[in-house]
């Protein structure tokens, strides 16, 4: 974060931004930091069933950009709504998704998500404001667009945050649905983590401009970069447009820094980078940051995270064990589901 | 009571009476406002229901759709206009990866209440990319339904149907048939229902079983009232109505008592629709079959922009004709 | 034009662009007048035949924006190519199609450019560098990066300008495509004939930026907006940066401001805007901005005008003649041309 | 001279090929640079032939056709890669209306010879999204020409037809040949083509004629082995090879002698390619059909991601058996 964690504001871009983080009680900042940690472990423990074969097909794994995920899923509230990606396990557990529910999925097993019919790049709670993970790039971010309409359109007081990548802002949808949702001025946040690659393309082959933000200029709407890997900053940005949303002053585009530590998907031999460059991300790792900024705020102890760790490893083994336990879904179910 | 409308405004009352009465239906396109879209279907609709549920769209069709599908799964029940059938080819991602599987990708935890209505068709000089049938495209994917109204009546209860359905549907109108002097009906004041995934026989038959969709219908008809009159031969016309969802049974039963089935359709005839009309009605309807089902079909070029190129390029009542004279042998 | 006409550089948006228009020759100067007389009277033409249901389907008139074709048909080189748009009839004109066969064409007979087969919205001479009108609204965005791919590729020295609307500036290929060309700095120009309406929908429904040409900081491109009702301008600018394609310093987006004069096309009653805008815009009728110039330089007299004006007059009546006399193509031809 | 290939290497070696010997060849796609395409089909060729011909792209499929469209006119030969064919539904636009119609459009005076080469089909557990086999789309639209290979040998020739034709080619490659132990074959060594429009007989048989397309002729063939083992049954084993143009002659031809035929795809059912080829055959074949046409194929859902479901999903050995045994009566 550029400033003081202790001020009251901090300036990103000209843009003046309540530090909201300050007056968040200690167990939501705590909560947080579990999140983080229910990601990262979740995501370790799926790779170790990927690498078994005992999770099939594939996994975008999540690792490194969880303060990204967890910042702005608590930035907003309960009832608002998120579209995700590929790699969508963190927003997925930022919007509260039961851990069990999402193991059983990757098993594809019927007491998952979608009862073992989407896996891992289809999990979905529409329930809960998750619209959905989405195996193509960029394609939720229409989605995210029509979400927004319906905000709009019933007055609400909703709002949405829409993920994806530094890739998926070279898509058409991204530029007719954010043109829309300009001219319309909806409420929804065009969250893009930039994680420095599409799969093995650089950001320098697939972009001439420096910061992906810029593109805010071609629909009059805001927009900034951010430090992706720093909670705070996140929380506190995506908080603050939030609001903005809901009282009519239409998207924003926000491009977050950040950096995938495992590769693009089960089969990424990553020739396109050099450990060097992953080293230098991994002593940025999101978790450690926030940690350090909740022991120099003495909201956290050695003691206690140990604590959450443990917590988490338990909920982890629990999702594992009840993924495991669960009856796969009976083929006769395969052309249930198709029409409602 | 009784009106008597034109396809088009038999379209148009079916979205007034559904906008009226449910608060979650709205309109997005491109010209729909003011314009009242490109042939005139929304003419009057923001004037009545204002531009927040009329929604004039910039040129982005992919965008439109996803709009619509992302508000369908909140809660709201779109109907987005395509101003040409031709397209939809730009929202196909759209459609065919999010809307037509979101449902089942989710696990049945979601549903997509949308239409897509789009008029497709040739005969009005518009050329390649103005005047396709691409109901083939959308008919193929799990989770679509897709309606292909050949009259006022069934547009008007076919669209209220599609409205109040919780499956995304792709409603492809046609625009030789939107102010067809030739087929105007009396159509219920009243809202209706024309149930999605029934044929309807438009003119009863003995001799041979004809299977249309959309304005291939009026012209099967037509050529069935000429032989009916000139030979005295008379057509079973069988009308499609809903790609998808087909219901094969009617036609099967007709051809039971016919014997023969001729397939028409506007579309190129290789790898169209009606291919899988006559794939089904020849292996269920083996046994019943006098000879082997036909079709009469576009000819398997783009549409050209000469008429004497066009009109050889799609159905006339003649060939029609000729298609079932020749299969009555 | 910003300043004087006898200035050797003009200075647009930051731009120091220099006059070449004052290098011209005569003749040059007067033929591009010609050429504006032939799509005015062209249009008129077809106008008349459209109405009285001579030509069937439809034709989107380009009156009122002559200036922006020929201006940047004759800033590029003759073995330069262009795509062009629904809106294609002055374009291809510029371009130096042959009347007889373009009317042959809205005719629909086989002596037409497409042998009957296309019509006003698919003509194309792709031997003389026209790669095409096009009936779906920025279907040629993409063509035209790949025909500026090819003069990358094979270092032949030609350039693409690719003619679109303003409503095709929200087309998701329109992003794409300016990116791929950034990225690979292409040699196009990127020319939005902004005529302040996309059909019905006025600019302000469809955009929430003050200048198409802002969307050039999206992807790292130059850009400007012109006068594109000033043909001298639009000479100078295109020119200008067509060299800097060449020489590979990449795309460019112009946006050229100009008006349509005519309805959107046959069935078009114009609810949608005022008798006075009309008229306002008329006053600044291309044409005579430029003859205006021309005499004011002492190249036209009104003589020689009037005598131009007849020249077209009769090469038009001779394309109608030509157009009527033709074949119709034999309906056996249908499915010639389908493959090759 | 032959070596043995896998599909994946002899798709490689017809690139290969063909780009040292005509420079107007070149390839774009996203991630085919360094990380040599998704399946690892161009691994290598950016070492070989620079990133001016191996042109690694942003995501953005409509503009990668729209690019490949643009340079072929003008000259050049583009290999589009799409990484998987479910997205060729984002280029739909630039494939359906522009370069299918190009040519025609402008009276046969341009020419687009351009390839998009993508993987289709399912059973890798990618679910929805990344498993299609959506070849009816675009077998469908006239203008181009849609190849499905099955096997190295065909895979190489192929293509380079493909590569040699002035016209714009849908190649579909599958995602379990790739790299398929069981199908690997001497593939010559030098340049060949397999010619785009006839079907291969790759297993003679005189009981019933079987006609499939890509990895299903695998598993036809493998089933037909079985059931000449088992029960003494010759299968006719037929690889449609060339969707579009279809060659139906030679399917006609086998169906006179075995007076059978099954079709086996692995698209859902309806409005499937095989609706084309059943519909053709009962037409033309109807006098030498002893039984209706059958189809095994998808069943009519999006693919699910449970292996369980993904199985049932798709045909497999068994389902054709069982279709064999059921058209045998
Ligand atoms: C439209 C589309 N094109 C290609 C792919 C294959 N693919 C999956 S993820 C990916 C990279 C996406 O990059 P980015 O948007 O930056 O997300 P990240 O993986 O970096 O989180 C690609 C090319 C796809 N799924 N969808
Ligand atoms: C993709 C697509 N959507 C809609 C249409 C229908 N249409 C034809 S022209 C037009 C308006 C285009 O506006 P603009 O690009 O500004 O060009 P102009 O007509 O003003 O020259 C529309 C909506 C189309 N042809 N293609
Ligand atoms: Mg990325
Ligand atoms: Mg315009």
């Amino acid at each position: 974060m550029r400033e003081n964690l202790k001020e009251k504001y901090m300036n990103i871009e000209g843009y003046k931004i309540k530090n909201r983080f300050e007056g968040l009680k200690k167990d939501k900042k705590i909560e947080m930091l579990k999140k983080m940690y229910e990601i990262r472990h979740f995501e370790n423990q799926a790779e170790q069933f990927i690498i078994r074969g005992i999770i099939h097909g594939t996994c975008h794994l999540y690792i490194g950009e969880e303060a990204t995920a967890i910042g702005a899923a608590y930035g907003i509230n309960k009832d608002d709504y998120i579209t995700s990606t590929h790699r969508g396990h963190g927003h997925c557990i930022g919007k509260g998704a039961d851990l069990k529910t999402m193991m059983a999925e990757l098993f594809g097993k019927r007491t998952g998500y979608c009862k073992g019919k989407g896996g891992s790049m289809h999990i979905a709670d529409v329930s809960s404001g998750n619209l959905g993970a989405n195996g193509v790039v960029g394609g939720s971010i229409g989605i995210a667009t029509g979400a927004a309409l319906t905000c709009r359109m019933k007055k609400n007081g909703k709002m949405v945050v829409c993920f994806f990548g530094d890739g998926a802002a070279n898509r058409g949808i991204f530029h007719g649905s954010l043109n829309l949702a300009s001219v319309w001025s909806l409420p929804v946040i065009y969250l893009c983590e930039n994680n420095t690659y599409g799969m093995s393309t650089p950001l320098k082959q697939a972009f001439n401009i420096k910061k992906i933000s810029d593109r805010k200029s071609a629909y009059g709407i805001d927009g900034l970069t951010i430090d992706g890997n720093n909670l705070v900053e996140v929380f506190n940005v995506v908080s603050h447009f939030a609001d903005r949303c809901r009282i009519g002053e239409g998207p924003v585009l926000i491009e977050s820094l950040t950096y995938r530590w495992k590769g693009h998907s089960k089969s990424d031999v990553q020739v396109y980078r050099t450990k060097e460059e992953v080293r230098k991300w991994k002593e940025k790792d999101p978790i450690k940051k926030y940690k350090n900024i909740l022991f120099e705020q003495g909201v956290l102890t050695e003691e206690r995270d140990k604590e959450i760790g443990k917590e988490v490893k338990s909920s982890i083994e629990e999702a594992v064990e009840f993924a495991k336990e669960s009856q796969f879904p009976d083929p006769e179910e395969i052309e249930d589901d198709v029409y409602s | 009571m009784t009106s008597k409308l034109t396809y088009l405004e038999a379209i148009r009352e079916a979205m007034q009476q559904k906008m009226r009465q449910d608060n979650n239906v709205y309109i997005l396109g491109e010209d729909i406002g003011e314009y009242g879209g490109a042939f005139g279907v929304t003419v009057g609709m923001l004037e009545e229901f204002g531009k927040e549920r009329i929604r004039n769209t910039p040129i982005s069709e992919a965008a439109i759709v996803g709009a619509a599908i992302g508000s369908a799964i909140t809660g709201m029940r779109p109907i987005a206009e395509i101003m040409f059938s031709d397209f939809i080819t730009i929202a196909m991602e759209q459609i065919a990866n999010q809307a037509a599987k979101i449902r089942y990708m989710f696990g049945g935890k979601a549903s997509v209440p949308m239409v897509v209505r789009t008029p497709g068709g040739g005969g009005t000089g518009a050329a390649a990319q103005h005047s396709q049938s691409l109901e083939a495209l959308t008919a193929h994917i799990p989770g679509l339904k897709v309606v292909m109204p050949s009259c006022p009546y069934d547009a008007k209860g076919l669209l209220i149907s599609a409205i109040n359905d919780n499956n995304p549907v792709i409603f492809i109108e046609h625009k030789l048939l939107y102010k067809n002097k030739k087929c105007i009906q009396d159509v219920p004041k009243e809202m209706y229902e024309v149930p999605i995934g029934k044929c309807d026989i438009k003119r009863k038959g003995t001799d041979i079983s004809i299977a249309a969709t959309s304005f291939m219908v009026q012209r099967a008809l037509e050529a069935a009232g000429k032989l009916s009159k000139e030979r005295s031969i008379e057509c079973e016309v069988i009308d499609i109505r809903t790609p998808r969802p087909l219901d094969v049974d009617t036609i099967i039963d007709s051809v039971k008592r016919t014997g023969r089935l001729l397939c028409v359709e506007e579309a190129p005839i290789f790898g169209g629709f009606m291919g899988e009309v006559a794939a089904e009605v020849s292996e269920k309807g083996f046994d019943w079959l006098d000879a082997p089902v036909t079709r009469v079909a576009g000819r398997n070029c783009p549409i050209p922009y000469s008429l004497v190129l066009e009109k050889e390029a799609i159905p006339g009542v003649e060939r029609i004709e000729r298609g079932i004279l020749d299969l009555l042998g």
